[in-house]
């Protein structure tokens, strides 16, 4: 948000600031009056902050994916740091079910899995994947989208019509499909979370494209966009000082809602097995190991489902309120 | 004089928003008599839209009529009586939901809106449209109803009308447009017709075809007119009586030769030397000062007199309620001024007050406390 | 920095001196290409890829405008929406390109300039919109705002632009301590007053108004444009005034031109404009607007049909298809009643605003039962055949209604409309003026 | 102008589009590092010299572009090339593979539109009253949830826990009631739809979650035009002014994004076929791609994108006979 704020701010601060009221302070207050928006947001700091946590807290998942002993894992989250719940190697027990159930026990609130890791630790786990999922390839999807849809917005012509028609022409094929088949052939048939993230990324750039590039031809059109010309303002500071920041907050909520599809769409491919692998705690893999448990654990099936649905939730929400907030209609 | 077709008394629409009562029309009466076309003249903000849709009981929340009585007809579209706790209720020979738009909308008063590309739906062709009215209020067969929306696409001067009745809205120009929404008016044999800016976002040269037209079609069927604008041009050209409406209230109401000849209440003369005008050059204009404020917060007394070049200290206390103060052709001309000697309100001997300069270089309109 | 030295001073006349010409326009065209309405609005909107070839078209906007405005006067351009006269207003200040024609300003060709010398220029020539919500980025406080032409000129140094600003709102009637305010907290007049501080902080000469006032109510418009005028005279400004609206173009223009589908039809000094129209659409137009005076009603439309499409404009003068004094053909002898009549047929038919009946009806409804001598008596007739309800037409598969619309529209038009002068020359006379001395140039061939 | 104009000219446009799709494929099929036949082989030690009989066999030899031509030249005749791993022609297994995906596609729009067109009617007439609230949380979790654990949570219910309806595999009704050993037709038709129930509202939800949003926000949008106010001032009774006025424009947004969203219901289609075991173009997929069986891929790609491309076009011309302004353009 910082590029909105010192985009408002950088001329040398005018002394008796009157709140701005178009800026991100204004919009932040107006999510919050929300009540599903608040909520949102509280959804999305609370995985925000869990994912954090377990990435800065464990010095063994520090190597991120799929590097980590399970069994390690277990023991990464302090709070369940109890030597009674850690089965000592040889003793571990496979499926057992969650702690409300007759056969429960409160050492593992959400029981075990096959091979007998806590589950609810592995589900606490999974946080970081999606988040991290979510936010790298929605960034990557962002930034390239962003350099397409500004070249293809401004300049228009040829550059615009050569860009559209390859944008349109990926938008016909599934995303899903588009990814799995970008994602196993890149990675060589080896597939792997880093390539799901790079494929889903790549893949979103031209969605993104389209939505600035939309954005700025809608800016474009402005009449004080025309002022500026009229004024001789240079090109690259209509962009710098009128463009972006105006073009910004429709993106910005698009992105946020984008999170939301990205988790969904990885949860999915490593539901499939070409996202993250086995060992790696994720939410869809976890959901695919459990398929085949459905008949004798039902509970593997609904923890991570659970959570996939509680966090894309949270980004859906927050995303919808902060649409609310920034839709000028609101603002009168 | 015979009973008007219309009586609208102390009507006050209100609108219930987050941020207060916004009392959009607050306590205007006029009436239409049958075969006149009166106009309701204002600003923007004035309150004349509000009011027009008052009468036809076509007001969506938050807004509300919240008192005042409109009769048409002898009968009754809005009225309030005491109930027995004392409490305000509506009264028992009130028009129901059901007869108001059986009996009244459209077959006794009609509407033409401002904005004709906005008014026809898009999808459905033009003479369906008009048709799907003309069945709706004049209980004639499908085919009859074609043959008389074909008659009155004609009729408003629309060229080759078998052909253009099976086109959409989108194939018609703005004029053309306005003139459907005429023949809409029109078809249904309305005693009423509500014209909300009619030609306000037409041309000039259409603007004058559209108002020869209705002159004329006015002229033929006898039909009353409330016409609803912010152009005294046109208020001249057109109308027999005029109301003049300033934040919420009828501040001056005269027949249209007075009101430019024998103004009477200053925001109207105000209005009328703030125009420039086509027909002679004018050097000097003298404009109105500041803005006018937001009916949601009006100011105490006459709501004019902050921006009123003939305001005293008295126009601050004393609300003046519209008043007879001349006679013509059989019309009352009413003006809501205490400077006028029936409200003998001590205006004579009140303190002028101080030209304030504060508005054009004022503070910014509302809306900073968001 | 050598324009800091003239903060808040008034224009020294640099090297056009009051009433001199400061901006000429000489055979201005700006044709925009008609993408084909066939493929706008598809949803994977492969809108631009050409299907079949379909030919583009051209709109022909501006076509062939010439005029000049004068150092320190406001030339009023006044015309009906869709006559180009904003796209000769951003034309005229290179907001779009020229197709054809020479903008000389302080006798620099604006067409020819380009890039970097063209951006210079621009803090000479300014603008102010019609919207006063668009016009001003909501983002920005008014006083960067204000700032902006400024600082793209490099114009003074932080704390002197500052001042200037504030000095420059307090001129146009707002208080200087708004200058960190938002847009959004100004009311329409209030945010027109921004618009015209920005405009004139680079000390421009020169300033095209595109409607500045048609956005506001009656009493803020004049407020606005006492604003205006106390400015021009203070700065020592030429304006090019746009707008729709006649009153206020009498107000505040010192010389008119009015337009007509991409043409000026007729200019002249105010006073003379006004009180001796010239041209039969400048007639129209004064005569369609409703006067505030209810002694003087009277105000009509005297114009048939509707505008006709850029894309094709008729030939000669552009008028001729409405104008009520279209000039009888040649070759024919007629009485100008008989003309009269045969004129209003023929648009009748081309209109179809009339019922077929019988040929002896049509006779008397259109001529009174006589048709005129000659030739054109025997074309008429035959016209009359076509659309007579009590003719044998053929089996044409044209036919509506059993009469031939198609084939009188193009019997009479053939005939006569293409015959009239209007339709083959382009007319441009300059006539003697009864008010005043300046030049009156009127685009009609009645003054031949 | 009319229909069959349009119809012609919106053919015309997706001539490129499909072109693109192949070129698309084609480049990602070539993406993958190394050498393909050996990643077919994964790892199999064979001769160097069946690798390069293998490459002349299918062409891998020559230049990517005149190997792209060449495809092109199959492709238009109909020949989508040979699939490796199962040695059979890609165009029989595509054909073969493609009923039961189409099946379930068009079933689920079905569900979605039928239950999400009411519902959002119901909810933009009573604003902020319970139904709407009820309905934007259904839509909001409809959209936030994964479908394939949609799936999952319905086979748990309805298949493990009460038994009532099948776990996996579809009727074809075109097989006929003898291949299945049914009694006869009416038989033929219930088993059908017992099968298909459960694939389809897992498949349907996110649509119908969609859907509604959109019919909502455009029936309050339509509601407001200044259409339905004249309507109403003339007496139209509330009821048509709903059914007939403000409905038949809401509906043209709805047409669109029908269109564009058959893209995430294609791509859904290869998670749900995988959790209830359907023979579709889905799983077919898959199985090409762990075997990586690249003309198969290809080949399913192609066929999936150009049904992309097909349904957009029904849309838009189903749009175009609502809305006369499309067709429109060559009056005067």
């Amino acid at each position: 948000m910082a590029i909105g704020e010192s985009q408002l701010d950088g001329d040398g601060g005018p002394s008796e600031d009157v709140e701005a009221q178009f800026g991100w302070r204004y919009t932040f207050g107006k999510v919050m009056q929300d009540t599903t928006a608040r909520w949102g947001l509280y959804v999305v700091a609370f995985v925000l902050f869990v994912s954090a946590y377990t990435m800065v807290d464990s010095n063994l998942s520090r190597l991120t994916f799929g590097a980590v002993s399970d069994f390690a894992m277990a023991e990464a989250l302090p709070i369940f740091d109890h030597p009674e719940r850690i089965p000592p190697p040889g003793e571990i027990e496979g499926n057992v079910p969650p702690a409300f159930h007759v056969d429960g026990t409160l050492s593992h609130p959400l029981g075990t899995d096959p091979d007998g890791r806590d589950y609810f630790t592995r589900i606490v786990y999974g946080a970081q994947v999606s988040v991290s999922v979510g936010i790298v390839s929605t960034l990557i999807g962002f930034v390239g989208g962003t350099i397409v849809g500004a070249v293809s917005g401004f300049y228009g012509g040829r550059v615009d019509d050569v860009l559209m028609r390859l944008v349109e022409t990926v938008y016909a094929i599934p995303p899903l499909i588009l990814i799995i088949v970008f994602t196993v052939f890149i990675s060589g048939g080896t597939p792997d979370i880093t390539y799901a993230i790079i494929g889903v990324g790549i893949t979103f750039i031209p969605v993104f494209a389209r939505i600035i590039r939309s954005e700025v031809l809608s800016v474009r059109e402005m009449d004080y966009i025309e002022a500026a010309k009229a004024s001789g303002v240079k090109n690259r500071n209509i962009i710098r000082r009128h463009v972006i920041p105006n073009s910004f907050a429709p993106v910005l909520v698009y992105a946020t809602l984008q999170i939301g599809v990205t988790i969904l769409i990885v949860a999915g491919l490593s539901f499939l097995g070409f996202g993250a692998q086995p060992p790696t705690p994720d939410w869809g893999q976890m959901l695919n190991v459990s398929h085949g448990y459905m008949h004798s654990n039902v509970w593997l099936s609904i923890w991570p489902g659970m959570a996939i649905l509680v966090t894309i939730m949270g980004f859906n929400l927050f995303g919808d309120g902060l649409q609310d907030a920034l839709d000028p209609r609101t603002n009168d | 004089m015979a009973e008007p077709l219309l009586r609208v008394e102390n009507l006050k629409t209100q609108f219930f928003t987050d941020a207060g009562t916004v009392r959009a029309v607050d306590g205007i009466s006029f009436e239409v008599h049958e075969g006149e076309i009166v106009g309701l003249v204002g600003e923007s903000g004035a309150g004349k839209s509000v009011a027009s849709m008052s009468l036809l009981r076509l007001i969506e929340s938050p807004g509300e009529i919240v008192g005042g009585e409109i009769t048409y007809k002898g009968e009754t579209i809005f009225g309030l009586e005491e109930g027995p706790d004392g409490d305000l209720q509506r009264r028992d020979d009130m028009l129901s939901n059901e007869e108001m738009r059986t009996r009244i909308r459209g077959n006794e008063i009609a509407v033409i809106f401002q904005d004709p590309m906005e008014s026809l739906n898009p999808v459905f062709t033009v003479g369906g449209q008009l048709r799907e009215f003309i069945e709706l209020n004049r209980d004639l067969a499908k085919r009859e109803a074609k043959r008389e929306a074909i008659r009155m696409l004609r009729e408003v001067g629309i060229p080759d009308p078998e052909q253009r009745y099976e086109e959409y809205p989108h194939q018609f120009s703005g004029g053309m447009r306005q003139r459907v929404l005429i023949a809409m008016a029109l078809a249904c044999e309305p005693s009423l017709i509500i014209a909300d800016e009619p030609t306000t976002a037409l041309d000039v040269t259409v603007e004058g075809q559209i108002i020869e037209l209705v002159d004329d079609l006015q002229e033929k069927y006898g039909t009353s007119f409330i016409w609803v604008t912010h152009d005294m041009g046109v208020v001249a050209e057109i109308c027999d009586r005029v109301n003049v409406m300033y934040l919420g209230e009828i501040v001056e109401q005269a027949p249209v030769d007075d009101l430019f000849h024998a103004t009477k209440h200053p925001y109207t003369n105000a209005l009328l030397n703030s125009m420039p005008r086509p027909d002679r050059t004018v050097e000097e204009l003298d404009p109105i000062e500041g803005v006018m404020p937001e009916a949601i917060s009006p100011p105490s007394g006459c709501r004019f007199h902050p921006r009123c070049p003939d305001a005293r200290e008295v126009c601050q206390r004393v609300h003046p309620e519209a008043k007879v103060v001349d006679q013509a052709d059989g019309h009352s001309h009413r003006a809501a001024c205490v400077k006028h000697d029936v409200f003998d309100a001590g205006y004579d001997e009140s303190v002028p007050l101080e030209a304030e300069p504060q508005v054009t270089a004022g503070t910014p309109g509302g809306g900073e406390d968001r | 920095m050598s324009r800091a030295s003239e903060l808040g001073s008034e224009m020294t006349g640099e090297d056009v001196a009051f009433g001199d010409t400061l901006v000429e326009v000489d055979g201005l065209k700006k044709y925009f290409t008609q993408e084909s309405g066939l493929l706008s609005g598809l949803s994977i909107d492969t809108d631009e890829f050409p299907p079949i070839s379909v030919g583009r078209q051209h709109v022909k906007a501006v076509d062939d405008v010439s005029f000049e405005i004068r150092r320190g006067e406001t030339l009023g351009l006044v015309g009906e929406s869709g006559c180009g006269k904003s796209t000769l207003g951003r034309t005229i200040l290179r907001l779009l390109e020229p197709t054809e024609g020479r903008i000389s300003f302080k006798g620099d060709d604006l067409a020819e300039l380009d890039g970097e010398a063209l951006r210079q220029k621009r803090s000479e020539i300014q603008m102010i919109f019609q919207d006063p919500q668009s016009s001003l980025d909501p983002r920005m406080k008014i006083g960067q705002i204000v700032e902006e032409p400024m600082r793209a000129h490099d114009m003074l140094d932080d704390d002197g632009r500052e001042q200037r600003a504030k000095m420059l709102l307090e001129k146009v009637g707002l208080d200087p301590h708004h200058y960190n305010r938002h847009p959004h907290a100004f009311s329409g007049g209030q945010r027109q007053r921004v618009n015209l501080a920005r405009a004139l902080s680079v000390n421009p000469d020169f300033i095209v108004c595109d409607e500045p006032v048609s956005a506001l109510d009656v009493s803020i418009q004049a407020q606005v444009l006492n604003t205006m005028e106390e400015l021009q005279e203070e700065f020592g400004l030429t304006y090019l005034f746009i707008a729709h609206d006649l009153s206020v173009i009498r107000h505040f223009s010192d010389r008119v031109a009015v337009m007509y589908l991409g043409n000026v039809v007729e200019l002249a000094e105010k006073e003379e404009l006004f009180e001796n129209p010239q041209h039969p659409y400048t007639k129209a137009l004064l005569d369609s607007i409703p006067v505030p005076d209810p002694r003087e009603r009277g105000a009509r439309g005297v114009l048939e049909g509707e505008v006709p499409s850029p894309l094709d404009p008729p030939s000669g003068c552009r008028f001729r298809t409405r104008c009520p004094r279209l000039i009888a053909p040649e070759g024919y002898e007629w009485t100008d009643e008989e003309w009269e009549h045969a004129r209003t047929f023929m648009r009748a038919v081309k209109r179809r605003t009339f019922e077929p009946m019988t040929a002896a009806e049509t006779r008397a409804e259109f001529f009174g039962g006589d048709l005129p001598r000659g030739e054109a008596g025997e074309i008429v007739a035959d016209a009359i055949d076509l659309v007579a309800t009590d003719r044998d037409n053929g089996d044409d598969a044209e036919l509506e209604d059993g009469v031939n619309w198609a084939g009188a529209t193009e019997r009479l038009l053939e005939s006569f409309a293409e015959e009239s002068i209007c339709s083959q020359e382009r007319p441009d006379y300059e006539i003697e003026p009864q008010y005043g001395t300046g030049v009156h140039r009127a685009a009609c061939h009645l003054h031949r | 102008m009319g229909l069959l104009r349009y119809t012609v000219a919106r053919l015309i446009q997706a001539i490129p589009v499909l072109i693109g799709i192949t070129v698309i494929t084609f480049i990602l099929a070539n993406l993958a590092p190394g050498d393909p036949v050996r990643l077919m082989l994964q790892g199999q030690q064979v001769d160097q010299e069946v690798i390069e009989r293998v490459e002349q066999q299918y062409g891998l030899d020559r230049p990517i572009h005149e190997r792209y031509v060449t495809y092109m030249a199959n492709l238009l005749q109909g020949d989508l090339g040979h699939s490796i791993q199962r040695d059979r022609p890609v165009t029989d297994l595509v054909v073969q593979r493609a009923g039961p995906t189409l099946m379930l596609v068009v079933s689920a729009y079905a569900f979605a539109l039928i239950t999400a067109i009411p519902l959002g009617i119901l909810a933009a007439t009573r604003r902020n009253e319970p139904a709407d609230h009820i309905s934007r949380i259904v839509a909001l979790l409809g959209v936030s949830t994964p479908s394939f654990w949609i799936g999952i949570m319905l086979i748990l219910v309805f298949a493990i826990q009460l038994g009532v309806l099948p776990s996996s595999g579809l009727v074809y009704p075109w097989w006929g009631p003898d291949h299945y050993g049914y009694s006869g037709y009416p038989e033929l038709l219930y088993q059908t739809i017992r099968h298909l129930l459960l694939p389809m509202v897992a498949l349907g939800t996110l649509q119908m979650a969609t859907l509604m949003r959109v019919e909502r926000t455009q029936m309050i949008e339509s509601l407001q035009g200044e259409y339905v106010k004249l309507a109403r001032a003339y007496g139209v009774p509330e009821r048509t002014i709903l059914r007939k006025h403000a409905f038949q424009v809401a509906q043209l947004p709805i047409i669109t994004i029908v269109g564009l969203n058959l893209s995430t219901a294609l791509g859904g289609a290869v998670l749900i076929e995988y959790v209830f075991n359907i023979n579709g173009l889905g799983r077919l997929l898959l199985e090409a791609i762990i075997g990586l069986d690249y003309q198969l891929i290809m080949g399913i790609t192609v066929v999936i994108g150009t049904m992309f491309v097909i349904g957009v076009i029904i849309t838009d011309i189903s749009y175009a006979y609502i809305d006369p302004r499309v067709t429109y353009g060559d009056r005067e």
